[in-house]
């Protein structure tokens, strides 16, 4: 056989099950209880409601900048509800959702957006990395992680997300053929929002669907509809199983699209047609799975808008929290900044920590400079 | 002569050296359709053409590495790095081979480009967008550094760097990038790298700082005139590497005393080293020990606490009244 | 179609032309004139011979480590007969057979394992880059390479090399990428040795073959057999002409096996087995090409055995003027490590020379110490 | 006690951990079945298992981004690049992430891990096989960073940096490995990190150093006391994070002379640290600038002239010389 095609794996698939006409596909529904499809939908409306609430505190100067999630509540909620609390969740930066929905409470993601240390770190008891801003490099920890498992026996497995510009960063290379060397229990999920802030799909790779990278590691790989939040469900469902059964990492691409801008230092009108957008919004993965819960007769249009009450106060709770947080004299005490370097405080440290104790001690003192130049910057930070 | 601010003359700078030299391309994540997240790259794009200001898929490592590649067949690269806490992500090609080619292969193959990126905290941005660890690059043999503080500075010292044959790293103070406008003469102008200047001229303390950190220096440098009647000498470096010595030797000399200033950690930082060459070169001379406001040894804190970590001319002040008072 | 495969490229193929009992496959057969053949053959026996001169050379203290080449010489001769002089060459550190065919001189290479860094200067006119030691790092020079030519609008290509446990670095995978959405000239060769010194393919990878990870960059994969160097010559010429042709980039892998220990400082008895060396020597590209150079007409016992004195002489030579030049004493002045940095030598830099100077010219007045101590290091230097 | 060397001392560590707490786990290319290619890791896969001695891929940010993932779920890997040149590809790792985790989450996620390279010269390598830059880790919150300059020494700190709660850099000077042996005690012990050691006492001038330069730095110390008749205190540094302020300045004090001794470039580098915290604590005692015998600013060269790269016996006592008659 002096030239021959090399056969490839033929597991390389796209799924979608409820369409954005809000069709369902029967015979690959998924198997959810009426409590596990109304906490999915909480959590995605409650990110919803609260991501444009966090718009308004942006605009106020309260929080600082964020990237909106509007457009991937599907895929991190539905992946997300794929595993247990005793599992691993090792977000990027746009899973508020699912973060939210592993028990990160609003206040806290408040807080790491509005430029405490304390927004990133996980409550007691929940098994997640905090936000992860350097991109594609978490990959590597979930990876990590799920190799220690294996090393362990632990049949637990590892969610991690990344974003469809992250995969042409190295480290994706690099998780992706660790986890398949190592056949570690990690499920890979791309958010493929079609944009890298304004880099488009076609600028950022040449192949036509991230799934096929599976291919490079002999792994399963998936795209699904990440408008479909049963669809992104059943696809992490399968992969969890796997995963914990042994059978190593899965690439799971949910297609979807930002639905805002990058962030709310970012210009989208730059870079990308309303029309687009406006085809995009339509499909929207909220719309579809709301009436797909009605049409199951599990929330009806009363119970939506208690729903929407709820959710309200809820945020407005969290909000006052925050704020009460943000306001506390020991979290706005610049001198932690020295004390969680290291389990313990090296003198060299200490010596740094001294001078800048003293420095405001005689600043108090005299007269103080500082406050009046705090809002001078003009400056964007994307 | 026009007005503008540190972002508009940078992006002057671009365009500048791109319409003459055509061997001069920008590449990097964002640096065309959208003119680069700090509109730095305006423009460019919609002037140069897609061929000439190329956005990139997302990958530091990829960015210098083809941008090496580049200069090697001849292009004249400049590459943005969008945050230079990211910058780190290609430290590997920086250091194995765009300063070492011409090293490696005894002058026959060179790696004239420029790596931009936005250094520094104080615009309230999130982890990993406000580090300045240019004294990672003034570790490394064979490349250059240079950061400038203002605006007509920081375009001449960008023209500058995209002619050099060498690599140079170019970071950009984002917090300066709107905070003032200054003139800039319509006629393109260079300085010379590796070359400090003397901004304010004094007697009995120097002050040595660069970049964001010149600012609260120069104020510090005010109200020492002003309250307490003392003369200091403000020295903008300008260059990271090479360091000019000279300069700095020559003030201190006739100062006696001296407090270096900047934003990266304090360890193994361009002040260690300034320290070190004033105490090499006129230990003799000096009358107190040379102080050091800079960043901490801890990473740059969440914004709600920044400014605390940053150099201010309150911190600048008091360990020039300590220095002057030893 | 909710659940549908994914329809993958079908061009990644296995090749094979010249079959290791020297049966040729006719139809396959590339056009190559006598010369071209005479020329790929000299460049495979003067590699292989000077390979063993210089193992001995390394017992002797005479050069450093080295990587042997034994194995490697179809895939790298092969595919650099495939380019032209104007188009680039960007070895990894296991190109010693191409480098000398693409115009290196033999002596060259030799100063360079000898401790020189005059042994990475590239001779005048020829196109490649020296050897690289980091692993994978060229990759992205090559594509920066190729991205240039395609803005200079030059129809040039450029050939590069690397190893396949070079392929799990990121700037591999940064490297397929780039190159794919900038559809940039280049050919990338992955010499698949089986081994990353001691670590088997089975750890480096969990796909079948290297070949498919093209899919990951939606462009052509080929695997060919590496010890066939016609195969190799033939595949690379396809990629070179779609290459040219503004048509993108190339991953070929060259199925090989390391015939020697990974350097000089390389034990290979600790991680595999004689059975297994065996079975690749009597795959070797050199028995089977002399073989089929011979059923050809084109080269018979008699002229072999001259080529083989030839050859020896060559060495012979080249050993002389390394010898010659690692004695020379401007190649020998350590003054010069300052002289190469930038284009002007800085002030800070000078004073350093001035410092080493200063202190040699001091040393050798007073009693040497350096000398007594210079055979002192007993470590190992893989 | 057993008399053996560094590479025998390293193994033991290695081993003595692993035997002792069975999160230990090893990872990196050719560590398991090969033994590393120095031979550091050898007979730890028989003994261990390849469930804790793990060959890995090759790819250096995989390896230290996969050690942050097991450290933080529970394990205490050690982590090893084969070279020290190599570990630029996963700088960002450490910087981003390993160096960070503890502050970013105010204490509840740490990573106790261990990076272990071999650095330096000295055995005739190629290109990237001997650089030191120790002096980047040291420029980077939130990491220890340790070199040993005994088989002894080595032994104890590698005990310590494995059961440290937080990440350190371990870098093994390659050409000490085989260099010579030295008693090492059966039962193990460990040495605090942080800690300087005074090897040589001596009141006229202090010789600071750590790892391979130590040699050549003691061996300077002996010559000064037999040729000039000069008592040189000789301070090996051990620990470069946390560094030992208070023993240099101690000892300088009592001297008032400093040379700083070490292979890695100058601009930046640990003497430049060194001799900016003398400067700060012990100005007034000084009676000379302190002087840098170190790598200059340029690359190491290829083996043929890298000697006079390395800071040797001739250079030391040159510099000490100068220093003495300032
Ligand atoms: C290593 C690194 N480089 C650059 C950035 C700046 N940056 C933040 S988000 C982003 C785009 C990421 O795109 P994608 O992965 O598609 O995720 P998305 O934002 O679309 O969810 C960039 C370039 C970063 N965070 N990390
Ligand atoms: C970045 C980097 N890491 C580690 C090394 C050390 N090293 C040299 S060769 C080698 C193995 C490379 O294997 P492969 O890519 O298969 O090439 P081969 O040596 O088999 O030709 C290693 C680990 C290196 N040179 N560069
Ligand atoms: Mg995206
Ligand atoms: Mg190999």
């Amino acid at each position: 056989m002096p030239r021959t095609p090399i056969q490839l794996p033929t597991n390389i698939e796209y799924l979608s099950i409820l369409d954005e006409n809000a069709q369902i596909d029967k015979q690959l529904e998924p198997i959810l209880s009426t409590a596990d499809l109304k906490r999915m939908y909480h959590f995605m409306l409650l990110a919803r409601r609260a991501d444009e609430r966090m718009l308004k505190l942006q605009r106020q100067g309260r929080i600082g900048t964020f990237p909106q999630s509007l457009g991937h509540e599907a895929i991190s909620v539905g992946a997300a509800s794929a595993i247990g609390s005793s599992d691993w969740h090792v977000p990027a930066y746009r899973e508020f959702s699912g973060m939210l929905l592993r028990g990160w409470p609003l206040e806290t993601l408040l807080l790491y957006w509005g430029g405490f240390e304390e927004g990133a770190r996980p409550p007691d008891g929940v098994n997640d990395l905090p936000y992860c801003v350097p991109v594609a490099s978490q990959l590597l920890h979930a990876t990590g992680i799920g190799m220690a498992m294996k090393i362990a026996g632990d049949k637990k497995v590892v969610l991690t997300f990344f974003g469809d510009g992250s995969s042409s960063e190295g480290d994706f290379h690099e998780a992706l053929n660790f986890a398949s060397v190592f056949q570690a229990p990690v499920i890979f999920v791309c958010q493929n929002n079609q944009f890298a802030i304004s880099v488009p799909l076609s600028r950022q790779m040449h192949c036509a669907t991230l799934a096929q990278r599976a291919v490079s590691y002999g792994i399963p790989g998936i795209r699904v509809d990440g408008n479909d939040i049963l669809a992104v469900y059943a696809a992490t469902k399968e992969a969890v199983d796997r995963a914990r059964q042994g059978l190593g990492p899965t690439l799971i691409e949910g297609l979807t699209y930002r639905t805002t801008a990058h962030t709310t230092s970012d210009d989208p009108k730059k870079y990308r047609s309303p029309e687009e957008e406006q085809l995009w919004s339509s499909r929207d993965a909220l719309i579809r799975f709301r009436r797909y819960l009605a049409d199951r007769g599990i929330m009806d249009e009363s119970a939506r808008i208690s729903l929407e009450a709820e959710i309200e106060q809820e945020i407005k709770e969290a909000v006052r929290k925050f704020e009460e947080a943000a306001g506390d004299k020991e979290l706005l005490n610049p001198l932690h900044m020295f004390d969680y370097l290291y389990a313990e405080t090296p003198e060299f440290l200490e010596r740094q920590r001294n001078e800048l104790q003293q420095f405001l001690a005689s600043r108090s003192a005299g007269p103080g400079r500082m406050e009046a130049k705090s809002g001078e910057s003009a400056g964007r930070d994307p | 002569m026009a007005e503008m601010n540190m972002a508009k003359a940078i992006n002057k700078a671009l365009g500048e050296a791109m319409a003459a030299d055509e061997r001069v391309i920008m590449l990097g994540a964002d640096v065309g359709v959208n003119g680069g997240v700090f509109r730095i790259t305006e423009g460019l794009y919609a002037r140069f053409g897609e061929g000439r200001v190329i956005d990139t898929p997302l990958a530091e490592s990829a960015i210098i590495g083809t941008a090496i590649g580049m200069a090697i067949y001849g292009l004249r690269p400049v590459a943005e790095i969008q945050f230079a806490g990211f910058d780190y992500y290609n430290y590997h090609q920086l250091e194995s081979h765009a300063a070492r080619f011409r090293n490696r292969t005894r002058g026959r193959i060179t790696v004239p480009m420029v790596m931009r990126a936005p250094c520094g905290g104080g615009i309230r941005a999130l982890e990993h967008h406000s580090e300045s660890r240019e004294a990672i690059y003034a570790h490394t043999p064979g490349l250059k550094v240079v950061i400038p503080s203002s605006p007509r500075n920081a375009r001449a010292l960008l023209l500058s760097a995209i002619q050099d044959p060498d690599p140079v790293i170019y970071y950009e103070p984002k917090s300066l990038y709107r905070a003032f406008k200054e003139d800039v003469p319509d006629q393109p102008e260079t300085l010379p790298l590796g070359q400090a200047r003397v901004v304010r001229s004094g007697s009995d303390i120097t002050l040595i700082s660069y970049g964001a950190s010149l600012r609260p220096t120069l104020e510090a440098a005010e109200q020492l005139q002003e309250e307490d009647g003392v003369s200091a000498e403000v020295i903008d470096l300008l260059s990271i590497v090479p360091l000019d010595t000279v300069t700095i030797v020559t003030s201190v000399k006739k100062t006696g005393r001296a407090v270096v200033v900047h934003e990266g950690p304090r360890s193994c930082g361009i002040g260690a080293e300034v320290a070190a060459r004033i105490n090499e070169d006129s230990l003799l001379y000096l009358e107190a020990p040379i102080k050091r406001i800079t960043g901490y040894d801890v990473p740059i804190p969440y914004f709600s606490k920044e400014k605390y970590f940053l150099p201010d001319a309150d911190k600048i002040l008091q360990a020039a009244r300590q220095t002057l008072s030893f």
